[in-house]
Order: C-alpha cells, then structure tokens, then sequence
C-alpha cells in the first residue's frame, strides 16, 4: 500500500471518525428513531513519504478537511491510527506532544480567518516559537521572524501591522511563515487557495514549492481542485463520502483514472482548455452523508452500478496504477479507456 | 413537534422547581417563620410545639416537598402582613394586572410594530429619524418620571383623567374588570400608557433593527431583481420575516410588562399584583412574595412555552415533521 | 442590433476618504442569445457591473457617468418603478448563493407565483402551472409535489435549479447570472452551466455570466470581457481571448492557470495584487504588475481600442505612438 | 511609535465616524460634563448632604436662586431637610453612577466568563449555563433585582441596610444583566472557535484558557462595549427604579432615584425644584449614555458602514 | 395629529365619565386600608375609628369628644365593681337579629379574650353578667373611673351571628388562618358594608334602620386607600376624592389656593414622641453599656433638638411644640409640665462630655415612615440636630408595622411613638402604658424598660381613685418624675391635617377620628 518500500514519514491507516447528530433523547424515544452517526471519515488508509506531497480531492463533505484535522489533532478520531515516523499521534490532541507536534504544521484555507485579527504580525508568527520553546529568547525570536517575514516576501516592517493591512496573498504568505517558524517536517495544507484569486494562487503555490525544495517539507495537500492538486502533488487520493475511492501516483490518476467517480470528476472540471465543450452532464448529487447509500456509496450515480454494488462495500484494492475501490475495477468490467487523455489530444 | 413539546415541558417543570426552591429558601432563612407565628414570650417548649405542628422538624428536603405539594394547590400560607390568604389577595390584585397588561400589551403592538416599520422603510427621512430619537429618549425616560409627568399634566392640571385606582369595575365570577365601566375605561388610560410607553419603543426599535436587517437579505435583493412591487417586496416578503423572530420578543415583552406594571401600579395606586408584591417587599412579607414570585414564573413559563411553540408552528424552517433536505445541501 | 449596450458606465462611492470608483468607463455590448462572460479577480467590478445593469447598486453608490440601453432604450435613467418593470420581465438575474437567494418562509410556488403574476397577467392558476411547468423545465423531479415545499427542502443544486427557474419564469431577453456556481461543487457545476446554457439556447435569451472561473467562461461563454481595478481591459471571442490573449494582465491570468496534463516546475505567475480601489495607480491600472510596463503606462490610462481580434485597453496596442 | 498608534486611532473609522457624528459628539460632551461632575462631587457640591451635621433646618426649601426668596448659596435651592438640591444631584449622580459602572461590570465579568466558557467549553457547561440564562432572560431585570434586593433585606439585619444598599443593589442590578453579555459573547466565542486561528494556536499548543483569553476575548469585546454602554443607562435606571419604589438608596444617602422620590412627595407643593433638576439630570444621563450606544452599535456594525 | 386623536377621545370618555358621584356619595381616601373588620383583633387607629361607621360601643365620644350613650341608654354603679348598663331597645344589627344582653356579654368577653390584642383597653373586666334582655352587669376586678372611656372603644357584635359562623373567639393572627369576621361585617352603625376589595375600595350604604337620628345626608362612602400623599393630593385636587385623611402639610397652601377644596387643620391630641432603650446595652452602639440609660445623655439629648425649628420648617408651624407626655385637652396636662428644656447646644455637648461621652456614640434612631404627620422628616431632622452635637445617630425608617413590631420587641435604640390617650382621653393611658414597669399588664408599651418605683406606685393608685381631684394631683406628680427623669422625650402635638372639598361639611375633633356620620355633602 505504501508508495515507497522506505518508511513513511506519515501513516495513516483505518482512520475513522464519526459525528454524532442524534436528536434529542427525548425526541429519539418519541419517534422512536435511532441514533445518527455521520461517518465524516470511514477507514482511510494512506502513508506519505519524507518530501513528498500526498493531496486529498473530493467535493464538499467527503471528508477530506475532517482528515486533516484528525491528523493535526484537532478533532480525536473514532478509530484507526495515524503514525508520524512510528510514533502514534490518534490519541493525543494538539499541541500535547511537543517534541513531535512541533514538527507537523497546517496552512489554513481562509486567510482572513487564520489570523487573529487583533494581534498584530510579528506575535502571530512568534506565537508557536514561543509555544514550543524553541526561540525562548524575545529578541531571538523577533530577529527570526523578521528573517521569516523576507523568506516569505514581505518586509520585516510589516511585522508590526495588523492583518487586516494585507491582502489575502499576503496573509496566506504570513499564515505560511507562522507555519514554518518552528521547523516542521511536515505540513497540512488546507485549501491554501481556494479563497485566492487565481493571480494570487499561483504565487502561494510556487512559494509552496519553492519551501519544498529548500526545506525538504512534506505536504499533505488538501483541495478540490484538481488542476492545482495536479499541479502540487505526488501522490492523489480521491474521497467519497468518507472513504478514500482511489489512491495513485498523480500523472497516473490524471493520464488513467480508475474509478468511475475520479472519471466523473476529471470530466466535470471545467477547463480553459474545452472552449464551449458540450456534453451530456452527469445528473446527481453527493447524497447527503448523514443516509449514505447501502453497498458502495457512488453506485446511485455510477454507470456501471450492478447488484453488488448495491449491496456490498467494494475493498479498496490494488490496481495498475494504485488503489481503487470499485467492483467494476476490481471485475475489470471498466475499460481502461481514457476517455479524456483522447479528448485532451484534439487541443 | 411533539418531543420539542415534551421538552419544553420539561425543562419549564425544572424552571418551576427551581423557582419554588427560591421562594421556599426564602420562607427557610429570611426570619424564623416561627417568630411570626408565636406570642412574643412564648417559652421554648411552645416554640418547639409550633415547629413541630409546622413541620419545621423535618428535614430540608422533606419541607421543601411539602411546600412544592401545597404550592401546586395554591396554598402559599397567610400573608404576615394582614393575615390574609395568600391565594385570595393574588386572585383578587391578579384581573387588574391583567387587564393593564393587556391593555399595554395591545398599544405597544398596535403602535410600535408598524412604526419599526415605518422606520425601517424610511430610515433617512426625517420622520423616521424624530422618531428614532424619541424612541431613545422613550427607552431613556424612567417610567416613574413618565407617570408622574402624566398624573401632573392629565389629571391635574386638565383634570381630564383619574390619577388612580381602576375607577369602578364590575364583577364577573371572581373576576373583577374595568372594561365595562366608563370610569374603569379612563382609570385605565394614563397607567396603560405609562406602562406602554418603554415597552413600544423597545419594541419600535426591536422592529426597525430586524426588518432592517432582513431588508439587507440576499432574498430581498433577488425580491428586487424580479421586479416585485415595493409592496410585495416589505410587506410580503421583509415584514413575514421580521415578524418571526418578533414573536419571541413580544413573549419576553409581556414578561417586562408584567414587571414594569410593579412601577406603574405603584406611581398610580393601582390595585394590582404588582402594588402587592412591593408592598410585601417593604414590609418582608415572605408568603406573598414567595407566591407573587412562582405565580408570575408560572406566568412566564407559560408565555414563553408557547411562543416558543408558535414560533416553531410559524417558521417552516422549524417544522420539524417535514422531511428534511432531499440531498446534501451545506 | 445589439440587445444591450453599456456605455461608459462609471459608478461612485462617495466615502470619508473622497469618492471611489468601483468602475470607470466600462463599455460593454451583448448581442441576443449571446452568452458574455465576464471575469476577473475580486473587486475587478465585474458584479458591480451587473448589479449596476440591472439597476440595483447600493446606495449611497450611484451610476456617475455612462448610458445602459437595452433594445435601444436607456434604462439607466428610469424611474423606480418603470425600472421595477424593467427587473424580472426584461432582465434576469441570478445571484451566488442559492442558500440565501430564496425566502425561506415562502413556498418555491408562491414565490414563482408572485414573480409570474407581476409580470404577466395570468389567473392564480395559470400562474400555478407555469411555475410547475418551469420546475420541469429546471429539472426538479415531481414538479406538481415540489411546487408546495419550502427551499429549506431542496439540496443547494436544487435550489439553484430554483432560482434560474425564477429569474427566467417571466421570459427576460437578459439573464445576469453573478457567480451562478461558485457555491456549488463541482459535478452540479457542472450541471448548472449545462442548464442555463440549454435554456439559454430555448428561450433566445442572452447571459451575462460574471464569474472568476475561467474554465466556466471557457466553456460556456461565447465571448469574453476581463475586468481589472474597475475596468474592461480585454474584450472578444473566448477562442481569442483564452487561446491568444494580448493584454499582459490576461495573459499573466491565463498563464497562471495551473492545467490538468500540464505540470511545469514553476507556474508563471503576477507578483504583487491587485490595487484597492483607493489606492489605484495614475495611468494604466495594471502598470506596478507589468512585466512590460512602458514610461507611457504610468501617465496616461490606455482605453479600450477595437482591432481585428477584439478590444484591449493596453499601450502596446494603441494606435498612438508609444512615447 | 505611539504618536503613529495615536494618528492610528484617529484615523480609524470609529474616530472619524465619532468626529463626523453630532449626536455622538454632544451626548460625549454631556457624558463628560456629567462624569466629571460625578467624580469631582466633593469638591463641586457647596455641601456634603450625606452629612446630617452639615444640614440647617432654617434653610429648608429654598428656591433656586434665580427665583425671589432664593440664594446664591443653594444654586438650585434646597429640600425640605435643608439639604441642597444642587450637591445632592451631584452626590446622587456619584451614587448613581457609582452603582451603574459597578453593576455593568460585575455583569459585564460575570456575563464575559461565562459567556467564553459556554461558547469555548460547548457541551453540558454551555447547557447549563444557557438554560440558565435563558430562564433568567424570561424574568425581566427589574424582578429580579427586586428579589435579590427583597432577599437581601430580610438576610441582613435592619441596622445594615442603609450601609448595605449600595452594595445590595449593584449585586442585584448586576446579577440580573450578565445574561446579554454571556449570550452575545457565546454566540461571537462559538463563530470564534470556529476560526482557523484559534485551531492554529491549539496545533501550536496554546491551552484552552490561553486562547479563550488572549486569542477569542479580544476579538468579542467589540459586541460587549455596545452592550456594556447601553446597559449603563439601564442600570443607572434601573437603580433610580429601586430607589423609586422606596428599595433602593435610602433618603440619608440620596441616589437620583431617591431625590425623585422624595421630590415627589413635594411635587404638588410648589417645591418642584426637588423632583425637575434630579429628573432632568437622570434623563439626560441615561439619554447620552444611549444616543452613545446606539451610536456606538451602528458604528461598530460592519453591515451597516 | 395623534396626539389631538387621543385628546379627542380622552374628552369623550370623560363625558361619559361625568355625574358617577351623585350628590350622597362621599369619596373618602386615606393614608392606608383597614386592617379588616374584625373589630376586636386590631389595634390600629385607623382601623378602630372605621369600625365605628359600622359597629357601635355602648358609649361613645360625640364630635367635642364627650362620653354620650350609644347602645346603652343610661348605666348605674351598683357597687364599685359592678357597673349596670342598660340596652336600648330595638336597636338592630345590620344582618337583622335584634341587640340583647348576650350579645354585649358576648363581645365585651371576645375584647377581652386572650387571643385579642385589644384585651389592655378594657382593663379590669371580669365578667359579665346578663340581667335581662337588655341590662347587663359588668364585673370589675376593682373600681374603674375609666370605665365608660373604655367602653367607647368596644364594639358590640350579634352573638348569634358570631356563634353561626364559628368566630367567637377572636381572630388569633398567628393561628394561619383566616377568620370569618376580617371580611363581613354584621354592625349596628350608621353604615352597612356593601363591598370591600382590600387594598383598593370599600363601599359603605347608609343604614336605613338606624336607632339614631342621621345628622349626615350620605347614601354611600367610597373609601379608597391612596398611599402616595402626592397621589392623594392630586385626587382631590382631581375632583376625583371628597375627602382626604391627612393631606400632607406641605400641601397646605396649595390646597387652599386651589378652588373648591380647602384644608381643614386644628390642633390634634396625639403627641408624638420619642422613647429611650433603657437597658443595659445599646442595640447598635459603638460603646460599652448604655448611654441612653443616663439621664445627663437623655437631656443632653433633649438640648440639642431644636423643636421650634422642626415645627417651622417640617410642620409648617402647625404643630404645638409639647414639653408634656399629653395633650392640653387631656386630664393630667399641666402648664408646668409643658415647659421644654430650652434648645442648647453647648449644654448639650457639656451634658454629654460629663456622661462620659464628648466625642459621641453611635445608636440606631427608628422612626415610622408612614404613620404620623412627616414622621421620616422629623427623625431625619433631629438626626441631624444630634449630629451636629457629636452623635452618630443612625437612622432607620420603616413603614409602620414593623417599626412598631421593632420598637416593641426592644430592637430599637430611639424610636418614635405617638400616643394620643384614646380611648381613655385621661393621662392615665400614658402612665399605665408607657410609665408604669413592664408587668405583663401595664407597661405594655415601655419597651425600653424604663422604671421608676413611684411612678408605678401613684399609676396603680391613680387605676382606682375616684376622686377626680386626689387623681389629678397623682397624675401630675407621676408625670413630673417621668419629666424630670426625661423617661420619655417629648416632641410635639401633630395636627389635624385633612383636606375636603368644599361642598364636605365635616367636624373635626381633636381626637383626629374622621367621624362621617356628622359629615354633610350641600351641593
């Protein structure tokens, strides 16, 4: 299952969490309906290697967000376990474990929200020196967010400022120096662009890269656009509805999609490239999580759907270019035809 | 619709247990009851035999059972003051404070709802800023000195109108009502609007605030961009969403009004609940203020239970029978 | 014949900090059954521009210069109420967010009702099957049960369905459609585009379709504006626009555009952003971006000049002489 | 470094909304006149009329000194105990305000505790404490404060209650208005709770009472500053309501709500320089301090700039 | 627009409004409500004199406040302790039941059961004896001069009305229950109960069966009490009340300024006074012992308060400044006695200095806020005269239950207590009362101990002499040792203070009873 026979910097395996939207206990003996448990998350397994940079696609209420907060320690998971270089993070909550938290940072998606706004620059960046000790000197740790501030291109000046004298790029770039302050390994990135405009987004994301390569970081890398996860990713896990559909290398998930939904999602995305394409759409929409179809959860909106699709949760098996989690694959009823690859030839 | 019911119920029956827990800690350590009750040489062994009659023996929440058991009957004891049931002073005070209450209740409706209307509609003109700032002095001005500015102008410098009591009211069973007298009808001017009058700014500006708030809507802006009529648009669409929440503020409302009436039935000698319990607060008279207290938490409780209720049957997005969102929507 | 015309359009704040202008000179046409994208980053203006259009700017902001004709009628100076009959009847519009757009204490037929009866005179019930018969129409399942529910009852494409189905239940010749899809993901996207588009197509109306989504443009636009810092800097065919763009700004845009199949070491990219609209530079808007800044786009602010592929509005382009 | 924090602040937009704001700048001069007044009572007032001993029966219930039979001593003459209507409005005020500040804030920490701990905290705490909050909101503030003073008095023995009340009454006006804080600051905690950066500090091992304090209290203070101002003018009527109705301020040490009530008294007399000047000091208090909220509420509403 | 809409209405209501008084009806208000109307279970002034519209005594005072038979006509002394009375015949109750000797029998022993607080104003009594229908004899423990001034003072219930609805026995307060008789009313007096909602109205008809001959041409009262004296002035300045009881003094000139209203003030009887704690400790003192148990701090106090002052400013010199313990009209009231200390505040400090007390004490000053004539005005004032020579009274004001309630439990260090002698009208009620030592019988009111063996020696001397000249000398010697021991400090007579409508023709007795069957309404 590993993408590498080396060891993992972070694994991540039978991760689940679940909410609990239950009525009122009252209403519950009345209407004498169950308790409700939504499965934002239902048994994902993926590892990441060292300075690789894994991404989570999915759309609105699959899970991928609930995955990183679970591995950030934000919210406990349910079960499963999550392991940063063997060490096993699923019951310690944020913040705890120093010596290893420290080494695990997160970029947020809404820079307007991920900054304290009544404090000012310099302090939010200091904030997790001083937390974890790691500059206990004030001037130390002034000197080196000044230094943080240039890295990310902005000013030492600005250190003195509020947020709000910024503009969404230039806070994403201060959101990012908070999180490289203490020298992390690792970095969740939770739509880091998502509120950019798009001028803007490629500045985050080449100075993303550009941490990268300098810093060695490793990225698990969070959004719903696919052409930025093509752009940013090794590695690219597919969610439905909590559960991981596909997981592969990302020129293979792009150039030969396995399973039906990433091929749903690969032809809905609109693209620059498909001036005034007309096709027949995909109706449907993601059922709500909190009544999950039976069997496999896309067989309501999958073209291929059988009885046992129905019926029975696919495994989340291996295929030619990764893992899938599809009977169809799994039966090799699907064509390996890559539909869009052919249709990419014709630009 | 009927678990949120059960709830409801529930925690008003916690509310109310809590409440007569007060008003029995008050019976329990604001004097000895056996003090008022036994000649003032009587010996210990006497003291001991009242305790013993009265249950005082008892431990605490044995007591507290007691009284929980005749509070439901409406037995609250002897008023310390006049010696009085207390049961029978509350019912006799409780139609005049219901009728001034009403009364005030229906003016500030009547009057402030659609001038937070008219406000809210035409926040720039010069009407609805005069009266914005009348409101503010209406939320500014202390009752009593509203009251008194009243009794000093309408009652004695034009004589116009009574400057106390309820005029004369005719009874109907237990219940006695000025409504049926021409000078029941004019005692009830002066005070109804004294009473009123803090009550139907809040409410004017209650009102103002969220029509406004609703005209700043999405759904209002796309109201607009079909082209319904400025009609449709405030009084279809704005003013059935300003109302909803206006419902619970009305029920806090009636609340207030039952309290401010302590005031207004003091500064004109009106013969109510509220002259009662102010008396009793003066003169520590334990009994009636125990029972004014749980009588008007009971009063609230029920207020706000069913508005909650009628808030919930009114707003669709609260009718919990109807089938939810057909797909994921969030 | 165009349907409408934009001239000049200039809207104005007036703020403690002097008057600013949320769009200055934006001309603009749309031919019928045209769909018109218009895109550009936030606070480019293109929703002002809508919203302007339609007549429904915020005050205090108000139009200071330009003319909007439609059909060859100005309608920039109406009255409120001949621009009430303006709104709904001639121009639709449809707004971001399909969660708020809709009152929610109104069932999705009273509200189509009411919208069709201001309109059109019809009777209650033809009124009543022409809003069931517009849910068919938007793809809402058993039209006849659905027409009684409240939005609250829709999933958010549903709603949306809703929504187009009321902006176009009075038969507009215009739809300005304000970021139609960016609260919805990705596959129902998809799906709404497809809609508008089809009904477009049906009823011969024409769209406006403001976005930031240049993939959305591209695919269901037949041409494109791009707006900066208030102003239509490029204008023509998405074909030209998107494949050959000559506006530095829009070529920057377009290049920046990460791409399923491409994955280049580095994305190229625009440094800096856009300019507040109080803070906006003398000259050509874009000019502290530009990689190829001129002397001249400091000073002198570059208009949109027609060639044989469209309208840009940059000195390199200009007929005058690059001084 | 400060003198750009000073062109800072006046730059903001609150400061240019005050600046550009008639109502909120004449209802600040008032409020200033009048808190000045207020703390500088002792050495205004040509009294102390909380010291029996400076009283002179023979110079009971003079006119204002405008008015024939009145005199310079007595600027607004005197009551009927000789004490003078003038240091006794500005000793009044004092209490008034005294019990008014004391009482916003007492509710104001009550109400901001509880309020960050419910909406931080979630769960059975906020439970409990919003049923509680909801159960108090439905009484309306001046029963309660009734109660808590009725309660009061019969805990306390007789000769403590005039020494007592002050203290009795601001417990009891400031027990009764934390709700609105603890309600208002749940609500901004909860939405706060949910921002990315109160989760960036809980990665960076910031503890739960380190970011409700430093990180969410600062950014849920703006709703309590409006609530706190415009609860002052509640209180300080409030306390004149008690005192009204005889709970209050006792008669030795008058409150404006007890000059009222004692002017009352004497209002059919003649003598109506005891009840009109306390009355129009305490309106004009409470005004100010409203048109100050309400001007404060819509400045600091970004919906409405 | 509004504001006219509203005026117009207002205007036609009061049209409506107009001519619901008719020409008999007399709208009185007071101060405070009866207690109820059980005449034997309260002690309250008011309450007593209310009673009188409805019950009657034996005897009773007329308007110059001389004893006259009631519903006896004549009464004899058979021997010193067994006074005859002799009934009037065909005196009926207002329910119908004839009077006759059991039920005098009756209600003389329901006063004097030990349930009743009334049981000290008939002191003596022991037994009744019925003779005949109409002659009963009262049995006294030993010679009674007072008698028939207590007499005046007990109401005469039917027994068999009593005995059918359980209520013979007096009404015990304490017992947690209410009695029949607080809420009807079964009398022979000039009025008839018609309704009664407390705390708001009572309405009394004439009572057409009257054995006497109605001096008045009332066909209904309409009492309402009206707590606020702003509130009660306003009403009759309104037109809305006929009658008010008292109308606050500073009122005065307004209310005869105005048309068609007038005061109506005299003298009255009830002197207004403070008493001491004469025990060994202060109750909220700062020094050891007790400084009011000594005389030179009693006089000390009395040179400090400048009463001339009080009567100016707070009375609006309509009070009689009092060096006596009673009225002038009241046996036992001499000139001599009259003679205050002067006001002198250096004495006053002397005095304290030599008691042992030059920088003062602290002590709790109680007054009654709603019970005499500017009684929260007058304890203020004299707050403020004590502090001026160093001493920290502090003052508490309390409505009047439980002022009382306190002063007599002895909780009090100072307190204000009026007396005005009824029903006895004799100095004798304040020796018995309030001079004699606490016995269990006398002394009833002398909560602060005070005892002087003389005193109590010429009191109980005083209960049995007869000879009207031997008892004045023995009063006037009691009360000179009271004087000089300053048991008691005198402040003034408080005046009648009512205030009427012109077209109320009333009488006013200085015993400051509001006696509506003289009262005449000439419109």
């Amino acid at each position: 299952m590993s993408p590498h026979s080396e060891a993992p910097l972070l694994e991540v395996s039978g991760l689940r969490k679940s909410f609990d939207l239950s009525k009122p206990f009252i209403n519950r003996l009345i209407e004498r309906s169950e308790r409700q448990l939504v499965r934002a998350v239902d048994g994902v397994d993926f590892t990441i290697q060292r300075g690789q940079t894994l991404s989570l696609v999915g759309e609105s209420g699959c899970g991928k967000s609930t995955v990183a907060k679970l591995i950030m320690g934000l919210t406990r998971p349910s079960g499963g376990s999550i392991r940063f270089e063997g060490t096993e993070l699923a019951d310690q909550s944020a913040g705890k474990p120093a010596p290893v938290r420290r080494r695990m940072q997160m970029i947020f998606q809404d820079p307007y929200a991920s900054l304290n706004p009544r404090w000012r620059v310099a302090r939010i960046i200091a904030e997790p020196m001083k937390s974890f000790g790691t500059h206990p000197d004030p001037q130390a740790r002034r000197r080196e967010v000044d230094r943080l501030l240039e890295f990310v291109g902005l000013g030492a000046a600005d250190g003195d400022k509020f947020p709000h004298e910024f503009s969404g790029g230039q806070r994403q770039r201060i959101s990012i120096a908070r999180a490289i302050s203490t020298k992390p390994e690792f970095l969740v990135c939770d739509e880091p662009t998502s509120a950019l405009d798009v001028s803007v987004q490629a500045q985050i994301l080449n100075l993303m890269r550009e941490l990268q390569r300098e810093l060695g970081l490793t990225y698990l890398f969070i959004s719903h656009d696919l052409a930025v996860v093509n752009y940013i990713s090794d590695w690219i896990g597919v969610m439905y509805l909590g559960r991981l559909v596909e997981l592969a290398p990302a020129a293979q998930i792009f150039a030969n999609p396995q399973h039906p939904y990433t091929r749903l999602l690969l032809d809905t995305v609109p693209d620059i490239s498909m001036v005034n394409r007309d096709m027949d759409r995909p109706a449907g929409e993601v059922p709500n999580p909190i009544t999950p179809p039976p069997g496999c959860h896309f067989h309501p909106r999958c073209a291929h759907a059988d009885a046992r699709c129905k019926a029975q949760m696919p495994d989340f098996i291996a295929t030619a270019t990764g893992h899938a989690r599809c009977h169809a694959v799994q039966e090799g009823r699907l064509s390996p035809i890559a539909e869009r690859t052919a249709l990419r030839g014709v630009m | 619709m009927l678990g949120f019911l059960i709830r409801r119920i529930i925690q008003s029956v916690i509310v109310m247990l809590a409440v007569a827990l007060i008003a029995f800690m008050m019976f329990r350590f604001m004097g000895d009851p056996v003090n008022s009750m036994v000649p003032e040489h009587a010996t210990e062994q006497e003291r001991a035999e009242v305790r013993e009659r009265l249950g005082l023996d008892q431990p605490l929440f044995v007591q507290y059972g007691r009284f929980i058991a005749r509070a439901a009957t409406g037995d609250f004891g002897l008023s310390w003051r006049n010696a009085r049931p207390v049961s029978t002073l509350l019912a006799e005070r409780f139609p005049a404070t219901a009728e001034l209450v009403l009364v005030a209740a229906v003016l500030s409706l009547v009057v402030g709802i659609p001038l937070g209307i008219y406000t809210a509609l035409r926040p720039h003109s010069f009407n609805a800023q005069t009266l914005q700032f009348l409101s503010l002095v209406g939320i500014s001005l202390p009752t009593f000195v509203t009251g008194i500015l009243l009794i000093l102008v309408f009652s004695v410098w034009l004589g116009w109108l009574p400057s106390f009591g309820r005029g004369e009211v005719i009874d109907i069973g237990w219940w006695s009502t000025g409504f049926l007298t021409a000078s029941g009808l004019k005692a009830l001017i002066l005070p109804s609007i004294m009473l009123c009058l803090f009550q139907l700014t809040l409410l004017m500006r209650l009102v103002r605030a969220e029509m406004m708030e609703v005209l700043r809507t999405d759904y209002i802006k796309f109201a607009k961009a079909r082209g319904l009529s400025d009609r449709a648009i405030n009084f279809r669409h704005a003013l059935r969403n300003t109302l909803i929440p206006v419902i619970t503020i009305f029920g806090l409302q009636l609340g207030g009004l039952i309290a401010f009436a302590i005031i207004t039935e003091t500064v004109f000698q009106w013969p109510g609940m509220g002259a009662l319990f102010i008396q009793a607060v003066n003169f520590g008279d334990v009994p009636v203020m125990a029972a004014y207290l749980v009588l008007v938490s009971f009063i609230f409780v029920v207020i706000n239970t069913s508005v909650d209720l009628l808030y919930a049957s009114i707003d669709p997005r609260l009718r919990v029978d109807d089938a939810g969102p057909a797909g994921g929507g969030h | 014949m165009t349907l409408l015309q934009v001239e000049n359009l200039t809207v104005e704040f007036p703020s403690r900090r002097g008057t600013l202008t949320a769009i200055e000179d934006v001309c603009l046409t749309v031919a019928p059954g045209e769909i018109l994208g218009m895109v550009g980053e936030s606070g480019a203006g293109k929703s002002m521009t809508g919203a302007a259009i339609i007549g429904l700017i915020e005050p205090p902001g108000r139009i200071a210069r330009g003319e909007i004709r439609l059909e060859g009628e100005r309608i920039d100076n109406l009255d409120r109420e001949a621009m009430r009959r303006v709104r709904g009847r001639r121009i639709g519009a449809i707004f971001q967010d399909p969660l708020t757009s809709l009152n929610p204490v109104l069932t999705v037929g009273e509200q189509l009702i009411e919208t069709i009866q201001t309109h059109l005179k019809l009777s209650r019930s033809a009124a009543r099957e022409r809003a069931i018969d517009w849910l068919r129409r938007v793809g809402i399942p058993a039209p006849e049960k659905r027409v009684d529910t409240y939005p609250h009852q829709y999933s958010g494409g549903m709603r949306q369905r809703v929504v187009i189905a009321l902006a176009l239940c009075a038969e507009p010749r215009l739809i300005i459609a304000d970021e139609p899809t960016t609260a919805l993901d990705v596959s129902v996207q998809a799906q709404i585009i497809a809609l508008l588009r089809k009904l477009c197509k049906e009823t011969g109306a024409s769209v406006i379709l403001v976005t930031h989504d240049m993939g959305v443009i591209a695919e269901t636009a037949d041409r494109v504006a791009v707006m900066y810092a208030g102003r239509v800097i490029e204008v023509g065919t998405v074909a030209d626009v998107l494949r050959a763009p000559r506006h530095p700004y829009t070529a920057g845009l377009m290049a920046s555009i990460p791409r399923i199949g491409e994955k280049p070491d580095i994305l190229p990219q625009i440094d800096g952003s856009m300019p507040r609209l109080n803070a906006r530079p003398d000259g050509c808007a874009f000019n502290p971006r530009c990689p190829k800044r001129m002397d001249i786009c400091t000073r002198l602010r570059p208009e949109l000049t027609p060639d044989a592929h469209g309208d840009v509005a940059c000195h390199l382009f200009s007929k005058e002489p690059a001084t | 470094m400060s003198t750009s924090t000073l062109s800072r602040v006046w730059d903001s937009d609150l400061a240019w909304s005050f600046r550009h704001s008639k109502t909120a700048l004449i209802s600040s001069v008032l409020l200033v006149v009048l808190f000045g007044a207020a703390i500088f009572a002792p050495q205004l007032a040509t009294q102390n009329p909380f010291n029996i001993a400076e009283l002179e029966l023979w110079n009971s219930e003079l006119p204002p000194f405008w008015v024939e039979g009145g005199s310079r001593d007595f600027l607004l003459g005197t009551d009927v105990q000789a004490r003078d209507v003038y240091s006794s409005i500005l000793y009044g005020l004092r209490l008034s305000l005294i019990v008014g500040f004391a009482s916003v804030i007492l509710a104001a920490v009550i109400g901001i505790s509880l309020g960050l701990l419910g909406g931080f905290v979630g769960g059975t705490v906020d439970a409990v404490i919003m049923r509680f909050a909801d159960v108090l909101l439905s009484f309306p503030a001046i029963l309660v404060a009734l109660l808590v003073n009725g309660i009061a008095r019969g805990i306390l023995p007789p000769s403590q209650h005039q020494d007592a009340a002050i203290y009795v009454l601001i417990l009891a006006i400031g027990l009764t208005n934390w709700v609105q804080y603890a309600r208002t600051v749940r609500g901004s905690t909860m939405v706060e709770r949910g921002k990315e950066y109160v989760q960036a500090a809980r990665i960076n091992g910031i503890s739960g009472p380190g970011i409700m304090f430093s990180h969410i209290m600062p950014n849920v203070m703006g709703p309590v500053l409006v609530i706190a101002t415009i609860n002052l003018g509640m209180a300080v009527l409030t306390e004149a309501t008690l005192s009204f109705l005889g709970v209050g301020m006792p008669a030795t040490q008058p409150s404006l709500g007890t000059l009222i009530r004692i002017g009352n008294e004497y209002l059919f007399s003649g003598i109506w320089w005891v009840v009109i000047f306390p009355s129009i000091v305490l309106v004009v208090l409470v005004l100010s301090v409203n048109l100050l909220g309400d001007w404060l509420r819509d400045a600091l509403n970004p919906k409405l700039r | 627009m509004k504001n006219r809409l509203m005026m117009t209405s207002a205007a036609a209501l009061l049209g409506l409004g107009l001519g619901a008084a008719s020409a008999e009806t007399l709208r009185y208000g007071t101060a405070a409500d009866i207690y109820g109307f059980d005449p034997h279970s309260v002690t309250d002034s008011f309450t007593n004199i209310f009673m009188h519209h409805i019950y009657e005594p034996l005897v009773r005072y007329n308007a110059e406040l001389d004893i006259e038979p009631a519903l006896a006509t004549h009464w004899e002394l058979i021997e010193p302790t067994r006074i005859r009375y002799f009934l009037r015949d065909g005196v009926t109750f207002h329910g119908g039941e004839t009077l006759d000797a059991s039920d005098v029998a009756m209600s003389l022993m329901r006063a004097v059961h030990p349930n009743s607080p009334l049981r000290g104003n008939l002191p003596g009594l022991v037994d009744v004896e019925i003779v005949d229908d109409l002659t009963v004899d009262l049995i006294m423990g030993g010679p009674s001069p007072l008698l028939n001034n207590f007499l005046t003072n007990i109401f005469i219930m039917d027994s068999g009305w009593l005995e059918a609805n359980n209520s013979v026995a007096p009404i015990d307060a304490n017992q947690g229950e209410e009695g029949f008789t607080t809420s009807n009313a079964n009398g022979t007096g000039p009025f008839i109960v018609e309704s009664r909602r407390p705390d708001a109205q009572t309405v009394l008809v004439a009572n057409p069966d009257w054995w006497d001959e109605p001096q008045h041409n009332l066909t209904r009262i309409v009492h309402t009490p009206i707590t606020s004296a702003a509130t009660r002035v306003s009403a009759l300045l309104s037109g809305e009340i006929d009658l008010i009881e008292p109308a606050p003094l500073q009122d005065a000139a307004r209310i005869e300024s105005a048309p068609g209203v007038r005061m109506l003030e005299n003298p009255g009887l009830r002197s207004i006074m403070m008493g001491f704690n004469l025990t060994d400790t202060l109750n909220d003192g700062n020094v050891d012992g007790n400084p009011l148990a000594d005389v030179r701090v009693r006089r000390a106090i009395e040179h400090a308060i400048d009463m001339d002052l009080i009567r100016d400013r707070i009375m609006r010199g309509k009070s009689r400044n009092t060096g006596a313990l009673v009225a002038p009209e009241v046996p036992g009231f001499t000139e001599e006695l009259n003679e205050r200390l002067p006001f002198d505040p250096d004495r006053s400090r002397e005095l304290l200095a030599e008691a042992g007390f030059p920088d003062g004490f602290t002590f709790n000053l109680n007054c009654p806020n709603d019970r005499y004539v500017n009684d929260e005005g007058i304890c203020q004032a004299m707050a403020a005269m004590l502090a001026r020579v160093g001493m920290e009274p502090r003052l508490v004001t309390e409505p009047r239950q439980i002022h009382f309630e306190r002063a007599q439990a002895g909780q009090t260090d100072m307190f204000m207590l009026g007396w005005a002698t009824l029903p006895m009208l004799d100095g004798f009620s304040v020796l018995s009362a309030m001079l004699h030592s606490p016995d269990g019988s006398m002394g009833t009111w002398n909560p602060g101990g005070y005892s002087n063996p003389r005193v109590d020696e010429l009191t109980r001397a005083i209960e049995i002499e007869l000879d009207p000249e031997v008892r004045m000398a023995m009063m006037v010697e009691a009360f000179a040792i009271a004087k000089e021991d300053v048991a008691w400090l005198p402040v003034h007579q408080q005046p009648l203070s009512w205030a009427a409508r012109d077209e109320v023709e009333l009488t006013q007795s200085a015993d400051d009873l509001v006696r509506l069957w003289y009262a005449r309404i000439n419109r």
